[in-house]
């Protein structure tokens, strides 16, 4: 849609960052995010913002894919080597394998693209309240069931109430978004009356107990794709859905096919590849999958990987993300309960050192507050120092004059690198007269203990926002919190930031809530890490995404 | 015929037992050997000093044990392989290798330099250097491949001494366990053990005894049922022995001899064991150094012929560690044979 | 007959082997001319070369072993420039050979016709069915029941004196010229050997092939061949007519070999056995000169010692040749070798007395438990009786499968008796297992090996051995005094004290079991059982053994339970006889009676198989036919009664024999009225001297 | 003969039942059922349960009974030829079983075409002259192949062959269905690896026969030496090592692990390894009893096999 019809249902923030941003308050990249959370069509607003529309559609259909390539060439297979999982219910996917397999076949409110920016994907357009807590959604229209059916609001309203259902034990519930729609009733969470409103057949508005500023990034997490209103779990039995394919087989530990779904006209323009063939290959031999040749891209491969994925003949495509490894303390427990020798540990690490170490090319230094540079309301504090001798004081102070033995539990998780962070830290604690054992461990052991264990090296996700991570991990209480760091003061700090649409003075919050983390010396955090894939030379328009997410609709095989 | 009446002196096997020297030194070789693999982590400082004599001890050894294989350069040569890792292995701490986990510049292919230092067999994916790995890791490969093998050969002599001599219900009670482990296959009992005990040096003794004493157990028993036989045997009964006297005094020397021949093998199917496991990843843990973990790591970094050296380093030293047992046992044989 | 060109001719044929202890000659100078028709005997001990020259014969070596000097004329050709297919034609169908172990030279895998056919077939060129036919008719004519069903069996089906029969058709199937027999019959029982023996007596007449016969046995040389070789490590050391050797020896190994055999006349007391001083040297530290020297009681620094010696032929018969520098000056009549009678040591009281004791086994022939069809029992023990008194000697003879082992097991303690009762002084043994007998019973009660190589334990010291023992027993406690007794038993064992120190296998066969015997008496037992105790050894260290054995008896009156079926050696030693048969006793007597008339059957065939080196006797020819039944399925009625000459159908097949006491104590078990056994021949009687022809 | 084989049938099914107590027993630890929970919704999210609900998953997983009721059950729906589910691959146990020891069939298959001839004509041959040159060669290459472990054979065939070479593909993942190609590398890893230890096998049984009295017999009888090996000694010298290689279809299973795993060759023991990793503990039950059955039925075969070559047992 063009910019006037925008600029009539502009919100009124929109003019107000404009003029943010005019005055160069806000940045440009900030104001695209912002327009685009507020509804404004993400093309629209790359052209208000005066910015090439990256790899945007222009066009009027304000769809949230890339433009089309002219030559592009149609038709072909695209083989993928990927874990190849169950496809039970997208409403209780765990991992973003899961939600690849389904991803073109099931698609989402939201589309958070690769350049973490949310556009409109099957809603058209969403309008929030001034106070942030009611969203109106309006859907797109023309969007087709691979049965005929339109998409409709009852769609969405079958949707967010399969989601809110307390005995389904979907993760959508921890979203602040849904969570806000949901209310203690005898023991049980559940969906609070009124919660969500059906305006319309393409208009519905939900509204929430508490300001919520990621409504639309959380339409994108991977469990919160739409099924159809018919839908009875498993998904492989009959996979109904609006996206442009449809599941051909899906063999667990084997191979998931999907082929371009005939007879109805997709919503979302062209698409050119007629199979998608995800097949069955652990993380490790990916690459050496794609490097026999066996397949024309992959789902991710390891940093230490990178040399031989050079060596071979094929576009690397790296993405930036808020992806992070947290060696955490948790502050209950001995000797960490003491903040000075968390700080001493912090001051004997030189972050950018162990970044370069481990990650040399792509991704950005860790500040220990677990707000990525990628986050729109990062605030840039002045970078830490290493500071050895003040290290060495804290721990006297602290009472280990003669130096500290501690140990760091290490699992793996996310790729042999957090060893080998946990190996460079411990090298450079050397100075600081602490040694630090690093205790490697299979990932699911390390999955049984990440909450328990006094000092853990843990993998964080990608999330788009920064407020988003910070009160799902660092909130007095909260399930995931593993440092079990609780500070009140900080809280109130987040909740100030939470509640502030206005990026600019967001980010102003920000700068206390990261400062106070970082001075509690909570984690140590050296890496926002890159994710690396790659794509065959003859494979044209492969997205890296931040999540992983695939979304292979522009992609084009020559 | 006129030439087995021939006395041809000591056995081999007395040859290599008689010499109490011997056995003093391959005790002053092993068992600081042993003691700073399992628990050089928690000796601090005087790690390094405890190895000291087993250098020596090591050499002299060699030495000596050239001399009771003489005979067959076959062994001489399995020998030598062997003993140049177990002289790696004591005198790791006193060559100049750089340290085993320092990432110093990754992808260095061997005999070039980097960040001027040389790196013989060049560095792997994490930019350690190949060669101190290698020399590092043979010291665990070597101490907990033997020892599982010596735990194993405890436990299977016992029970095959008991079910060959006493037979009975002893017997079936024991040859029947023998049979429920020896019919899993080797793998899945490994995997399932390490499995259940989580991987780790001393779990992988337990694997192998599991794994490895029932075979054992079958050929003591076989040794005992034959050996049970002879009149000595039975004038230590009629002499109204103990059976335990019988079975440790007057069977169990006898059965040694054959033992050591398979012993020598088994090591070499531990040793490739051990190394499979830590591929598999049920092995050792990261981040020491040990030779199924480099080619675990390397296979999925350096599947590329120019960084094929990652893989073929480990892979040649543990084969050439196999064969030196394997030729080691050969040559055994052929002198038992001969005497 | 001397102006035929010889069949085989030696010519100072040397062999030697090559071993990591360098060569080792092991053969040397080596003479021999085989006339047509001519039956050669080549005698020695284990160690010899006797064999050797059998196998250089036939060209076959082996890996180490070679031909260094001399050669071997067949039909006056050399066979080592033959070629290898040269030696292929004459292999088998020229020279044939016939082994030690007929089971183990025989295919296990492969039915014995097609081995037979083989030889026609490739020597001859002849059909697959002519060849079966042949193969058939020899079948037949070594006497073998229904050649048919044996041409369709398998080794393993038939007895070991049929394997032997079926090697010995195969050697003939071609009929050879030169038949090489290697102690044909050493595997086999007595009786069955006499009947392979008198077989191949019988061929030689009717074929007239020449025959080499190799053994370690006179006697049987003696009722085989022309001629005799007799040989001592590595050398022809006599070489003549079998006649002048036997009766005018003319080497002191020759004398002294028929010295240590006992011969009957021989008497323990009256007439002791003579041993040769000293054993075989080895190979590689033969001594310089002759090699018998150290142990020759002629024996003369300088002549004896001084360079290889000369075959030189006996003065007035040339082809009566001897290996000796001073055979000459010795007086062969009155230097006869002679032990210094002894006097007879009176028996005393009952020690062991054995009632009715019965042992059966029931053999499960593994299955589970639901499946095994019905026990089947052996009855290895039948209701024996008898008793042996202090200081005496009770012989046990019998063939294999007769059940003396089994009784010494039970007598050990190592068995349970099935029935009856064993009596030792007044304790009963026969259900008291030996863990559950005081050490004294046990001490009582001790036992010398038949096989010295697993007599004792090759991972122990022998002192450490008779040590042990002494403890055991409480002889003594503190180690000085068990090992002054360690010594004073190696002394009595004429053993020198540093081979306390030495492990088994450092020692010969002989002092191995001079060990054993010393370990038995080191209890001071009253009862000592000694299986075979020198079956295994050589003649010439058997009478050491065999002596040194007795006098220890004399002097401690240890009464001794000696099983052994040689009945030439319990003749000598034994004061009592107690004949065994499948299980049962057949006879009982003193020594005399068992070897004069009444015999059992049994006995008497017995007697007449025993070859006796003797040529001032002769024996009754009594062969027996078939074999010794399985303990498992013995025959009904009688056990004898398949082989049994005096066979009574309807009666020894049917019901057990009755047992015939003679009024001196003398017991037969047997069918037969005591008037048919008085009135038997006696089987060896002196034959009165005639010329040799 | 029958007696032995029902006998040792019966051994089975004891082995099987006592194997598989023990597996349950093993894989019921809280331990086990966590990491399962794990694999199954995610580190995050597993220990984000609450205990009741973490309960509720095991009730709905059915893991909750105690062992020996599972295993009661199981064994009911074993006896109804119902091998269970995997909760890895979403399927039934038997088909999933099925397809995969079908693949390590194809393996075994040409591992054992290869295998058998070349091992035994090396070991007749050196057998037949012990000592000889021709002997020392090959007994030194079955050592030498024998003592590298499969591991490394197969790295070294890689990096030889497919990395330097380019000749063959490097895993054998067969995504594109069976492909000849990528069949190669693993089955040379698995006959390099064993043929050198069937071939000395054979090597000392050929040795041992051509020392033994009867062959001297034969020789001694004149027949041509050629006659003498094919008919007198080789039938004797294979006994040994026919048992040997029927017993090595139990090796292979074992065998095949790594190489499989190596090759991502998805056969049997890539099963069981992802199986017991999983843990997946159906599949590694059948996977067990698949095993014991190939050890007992080929210790069988074998038995009888021995008996059928070896008349001393035959006709006994």
């Amino acid at each position: 849609m063009s910019n006037k019809d925008t600029s009539k249902t502009l919100h009124p923030k929109v003019a107000e960052a404009r003029r943010d941003m005019e005055t160069g308050k806000l940045n440009r990249r900030e104001f695209v995010r912002f327009a685009a959370l507020l509804g404004v069509g993400a093309g629209a607003a790359y052209a208000m913002a005066g910015l090439p529309n990256p790899a945007v559609a222009q066009d009027a259909a304000n769809l949230p894919f890339p433009a089309d390539d002219p030559d592009a060439k149609m038709g072909g297979a695209l083989n993928v080597a990927m874990q190849v999982q169950k496809m039970e219910d997208p409403a209780t996917y765990s991992w973003i394998e899961m939600s690849n397999q389904t991803r073109h076949i099931l698609e989402h409110l939201s589309f958070t693209g690769p350049d973490n920016v949310t556009r409109p994907m099957l809603a058209e357009r969403w309008e929030a309240s001034e106070d942030l807590k009611s969203w109106t959604f309006y859907l797109r229209k023309g969007v087709k069931w691979h049965n005929g059916d339109d998409f409709t609001t009852e769609d969405v309203l079958f949707n967010f109430t399969r989601w809110t259902d307390p005995d389904l034990g979907s993760s959508n519930v921890g979203l602040s978004s849904i969570s806000a729609m949901l209310e203690e009733k005898d023991g049980k969470k559940v969906l609070r009356e009124g919660a969500i409103e059906v305006i319309d057949d393409h208009t519905i508005r939900f509204n929430l107990a508490k300001p919520v500023l990621s409504f639309p990034e959380d339409m994108y997490n991977y469990p919160t794709a739409l099924v159809h209103r018919s839908f009875k779990p498993p998904f492989s039995d009959n996979p109904i859905g609006t996206g442009p394919f449809t599941l051909v087989e899906n063999v667990v530990g084997d191979r998931c096919l999907l082929k371009r779904v005939e007879g109805i006209e997709y919503w979302g323009g062209k698409v050119y590849l007629d199979e998608i063939r995800y097949y069955n290959f652990d993380e490790d031999n990916q690459l050496t999958a794609f490097a026999s040749g066996d397949v024309d891209a992959i789902y991710e491969f390891g940093v230490e990987q990178m040399e031989l994925a050079k060596a071979l003949d094929g576009d690397i495509i790296p993405a930036r993300t808020a992806q992070t490894l947290c060696c955490r303390f948790q502050v209950t427990q001995k000797p960490f309960d003491d903040k000075r020798v968390r700080q001493a540990i912090v001051k004997a690490i030189d972050n950018a050192r162990v970044k370069e170490l481990v990650y040399p090319d792509g991704g950005d230094v860790g500040e220990n507050h677990h707000v990525a540079p990628i986050h729109p309301e990062y605030y840039a504090l002045p970078k830490l120092e290493r500071d050895v001798e003040g290290a060495k004081a804290l721990l006297a102070e602290a009472g280990y004059p003669d130096g500290l033995e501690i140990t760091i539990d290490v699992g793996n998780t996310d790729g042999p690198w957090h060893q080998t962070v946990a190996e460079a830290m411990r090298d450079q604690l050397k100075d600081a007269g602490i040694t630090l054992n690093v205790n490697v461990m299979p990932p699911s052991k390390y999955w049984e203990i990440w909450d328990k264990t006094p000092f853990g090296a843990t993998a964080w996700t990608h999330r788009p926002l920064g407020t988003m991570v910070l009160s799902l991990g660092y909130r007095s209480g909260v399930p995931w919190n593993e440092t079990k760091y609780a500070n009140p003061e900080w809280d109130a700090a987040l909740d100030a930031a939470e509640s502030t649409l206005d990026v600019e003075k967001r980010t102003a919050f920000m700068e206390k809530v990261e400062k106070i983390l970082q001075d509690d010396a909570v984690m140590v955090q050296p890496i926002f890490r890159p994710v690396y894939t790659i794509a065959a030379k003859s494979v044209h328009g492969y997205p890296g995404h931040p999540t992983q997410c695939h979304q292979f609709n522009k992609v084009w095989k020559a | 015929m006129a030439v087995t009446e021939i006395d041809a002196g000591p056995s081999v096997l007395d040859r290599l037992s008689r010499p109490k020297p011997l056995i003093a030194l391959a005790l002053l070789m092993w068992v600081p050997l042993t003691a700073y693999v399992m628990f050089g982590g928690r000796m601090d400082g005087y790690a390094d000093t405890v190895l000291l004599p087993a250098v020596p001890a090591t050499v002299l050894l060699y030495v000596l044990g050239v001399r009771a294989f003489r005979e067959s350069w076959v062994a001489v040569i399995g020998l030598s392989l062997v003993f140049f890792w177990l002289l790696a292995a004591v005198s790791a701490p006193y060559l100049p290798l750089l340290d085993p986990n320092k990432p110093i510049a990754p992808f260095v292919t061997p005999f070039s330099e980097k960040r001027d230092v040389f790196f013989w067999l060049g560095t792997d994916f994490k930019g350690r250097d190949m060669l101190s790995r290698v020399i590092w890791g043979c010291q665990r490969v070597i101490v907990w491949g033997v020892s599982a093998t010596m735990v194993a050969y405890v436990v299977g002599a016992l029970f095959g001494l008991i079910s060959g001599y006493l037979s009975g219900w002893w017997d079936e009670v024991i040859s029947f366990f023998a049979n429920v482990l020896l019919s899993f296959p080797v793998m899945v009992l490994f995997i399932v053990i390490l499995n259940y005990l989580g991987p780790s040096g001393f779990n992988i003794v337990v694997a192998v005894t599991f794994a490895s004493a029932p075979a054992i157990m079958r050929i003591v028993r076989g040794l005992a049922l034959d050996i049970k036989t002879r009149d000595y045997v039975f004038a230590a009964q009629t002499r109204g022995e103990h059976p335990l006297y019988i079975m440790i005094f007057e069977l169990l020397p006898n059965v040694r001899g054959p033992i050591i021949v398979d012993a020598c093998l088994r090591l070499g199917y531990t040793t490739v064991a051990i190394t499979t496991l830590t591929f598999l990843g049920l092995g050792l843990q990261p981040p020491d150094p040990d030779w199924g973990l480099m080619i675990r790591e390397s296979a999925k970094t350096a599947m590329l012929w120019k960084f094929s050296y990652m893989l073929l380093v480990p892979a040649l030293a543990v084969s050439s560690l196999i064969l030196g047992f394997n030729l080691m046992a050969d040559g055994l044989r052929e002198m038992s044979l001969r005497d | 007959m001397s102006d035929q060109t010889p069949v085989l001719e030696c010519r100072n044929l040397c062999i030697s082997y090559y071993t990591r202890a360098g060569e080792i000659p092991a053969v040397v100078d080596f003479n021999l001319k085989l006339m047509p028709g001519e039956a050669h005997g080549i005698v020695g001990e284990s160690g010899c070369g006797k064999s050797t020259v059998a196998l250089a014969i036939m060209q076959y070596m082996g890996k180490n072993g070679a031909i260094v000097g001399g050669e071997i004329l067949f039909e006056g050709r050399d066979m080592r420039t033959m070629s290898a297919e040269e030696l292929r034609h004459i292999r088998g169908s020229k020279i044939a050979m016939v082994y030690q172990e007929p089971m183990a030279s025989l295919n296990p895998s492969m039915l014995i016709g097609e081995q037979l056919a083989e030889v026609p077939i490739y020597h001859e060129g002849i059909s697959q069915d002519e060849a079966m036919a042949r193969a058939a008719e020899m079948l037949a004519k070594v006497r073998l029941p229904d050649p048919e069903r044996i041409l369709k069996a398998y080794p393993h089906q038939i007895s070991g004196g049929q394997q032997q029969r079926v090697v010995i058709a195969m050697a003939l199937l071609s009929n050879p010229r030169l038949l090489l027999l290697d102690e044909p019959t050493t595997a086999l029982d007595v009786t069955v050997e006499a009947g392979i023996v008198d077989l191949i007596n019988e061929i030689s007449e009717e074929l007239g092939t020449s025959m080499i016969y190799i053994s370690h046995n006179l006697g049987l040389i003696l009722e085989t061949c022309d001629r005799l070789t007799v040989m001592y490590s590595g050398e022809a050391v006599e070489v003549g007519d079998i006649h002048d050797v036997f009766d005018e020896m003319r080497h002191p190994y020759t004398r002294g070999l028929f010295g240590s055999i006992p011969l009957p006349g021989a008497d323990k007391n009256a007439q002791p056995l003579v041993a040769i001083p000293g054993q075989l040297p080895l190979p590689h530290e033969r001594p310089e000169g002759c090699n018998f020297g150290p142990r020759c009681t002629f024996f003369r620094t300088g002549t004896c010692d001084a360079g290889r010696l000369k075959m030189r032929s006996v003065p007035g018969d040339d082809d009566h040749k001897v290996r000796c520098e001073r055979f000459e000056d010795i007086d062969w009549d009155r230097d006869l070798p002679k032990g210094e009678a002894r006097e007879p040591v009176p028996a005393g009281d009952i020690v062991l007395s054995v009632e009715e004791m019965t042992k059966h086994y029931t053999i499960d022939d593994g299955g589970l438990a639901f499946m095994s069809g019905p026990p089947r029992t052996v009855k290895a023990n039948q209701d024996l009786t008898f008793t042996a008194r202090e200081a005496e000697t009770v012989a046990i003879v019998g063939e294999s499968g007769c059940g003396k082992s089994t009784f010494a097991k039970v007598l050990m303690g190592l068995e349970d008796a099935t029935d009856g009762k064993v009596m030792l002084g007044n304790v009963e043994l026969g259900d008291l297992p030996v863990d559950k007998r005081d050490s004294e019973t046990i001490s009582k009660l001790q036992m010398v090996f038949q096989n010295p190589f697993d007599t004792l334990n090759p991972s122990h010291t022998i002192g450490g051995q008779i040590g042990r023992v002494i403890r055991k027993f409480g002889v003594a406690r503190t180690d000085e005094e068990v090992e002054e007794i360690i010594y004073r038993l190696l002394d009595t064992v004429k053993l020198p004290r540093d081979f306390a120190k030495r492990k088994p296998r450092q020692l010969s066969g002989g002092q191995k079991q001079r060990v054993g015997i010393a370990r038995a008496f080191a209890g001071n037992p009253k009862v000592v059982i000694a299986d075979e105790p020198v079956s295994a050894l050589d003649v010439s260290v058997q009478a050491a053994v065999t002596e040194l054995l007795m006098d220890i008896q004399r002097e401690n009156r240890t009464t001794m339970l000696f099983i052994s079926h040689d009945l030439s050696v319990v003749r000598y030693l034994a004061d009592r006889i107690v004949v065994m048969y499948l299980g049962q006793i057949m006879e009982q007597g003193t020594t005399e009676e068992i070897f004069a008339p009444p015999y059992h059957p049994y006995t008497e065939a017995l007697l007449a198989a025993v070859p006796i080196a003797d040529t001032r006797v002769e024996k009754r020819h009594i062969v027996l036919k078939g074999e010794i039944p399985s303990p498992a399925n013995p025959p009904k009625g009688c056990p004898f009664s398949t082989r049994c000459a005096y066979m009574i159908a309807g009666v020894c097949d049917t019901d057990a024999p009755p047992l015939r006491t003679f009024e001196s104590g003398h017991k037969i078990l047997c069918h037969l009225e005591v008037a048919e056994l008085e009135k038997m021949e006696p089987v060896i009687k002196a034959k009165a001297a005639q010329p040799v022809g | 003969m029958l007696k032995l084989i029902l006998r040792r049938l019966v051994q089975m099914f004891l082995i099987m039942a006592v194997a598989s107590l023990l597996l349950f027993a093993i894989f019921d630890t809280p331990d086990f059922k966590k990491r399962l929970a794990v694999q199954e919704l995610g580190g995050f999210a597993v220990s984000a349960l609450s205990e009741d609900s973490y309960q509720a998953w095991l009730s709905e997983r059915g893991l909750d009974a105690p062992f020996y009721i599972r295993y009661t059950n199981w064994i009911g729906s074993i006896l109804q030829g119902d091998l269970g589910f995997s909760y890895e691959k979403n399927r039934e146990v038997g088909p999933l079983l099925l397809d995969r020891l079908a693949n390590t069939g194809i393996l075994a298959f040409f591992v054992f075409a290869l295998m058998i001839p070349l091992s035994l004509v090396l070991g007749v041959l050196a057998g037949m002259k012990e000592g000889s040159v021709q002997d020392r060669t090959i007994s030194f290459i079955s050592v030498f192949t024998t003592s590298i472990p499969e591991i490394a054979t197969a790295i070294l065939l890689t990096v030889v062959l497919s990395l330097g070479l380019g000749w063959l593909p490097a895993k054998s993942a067969m995504i594109r269905g069976f492909e000849f190609q990528q069949l190669i590398l693993p089955v040379l890893t698995l006959v390099i690896y064993d043929f050198g230890y069937v071939a000395r096998m054979t090597r000392a049984s050929m040795a041992e026969v051509m020392t033994s009295q009867y062959i001297r017999t034969a020789i001694l009888k004149g027949i041509p030496y050629r006659r003498v090996v094919m008919r007198h000694a080789l039938r004797n010298a294979l006994i040994a090592p026919f048992t040997l290689i029927v017993l090595q279809l139990n090796w292979l299973l074992s065998g095949v692990v790594v190489v499989e795993v190596f090759f991502e060759y998805d056969g049997f023991g890539k099963l069981l390894l992802e199986a017991a990793l999983f843990p997946d503990v159906e599949v590694v039950q059948a996977c067990t009893l698949v095993a014991v059955a190939v050890a007992v039925v080929s210790q069988i075969i074998s038995d009888i096999g021995y008996t059928f070559l070896n008349p001393r047992i035959r006709f006994a």
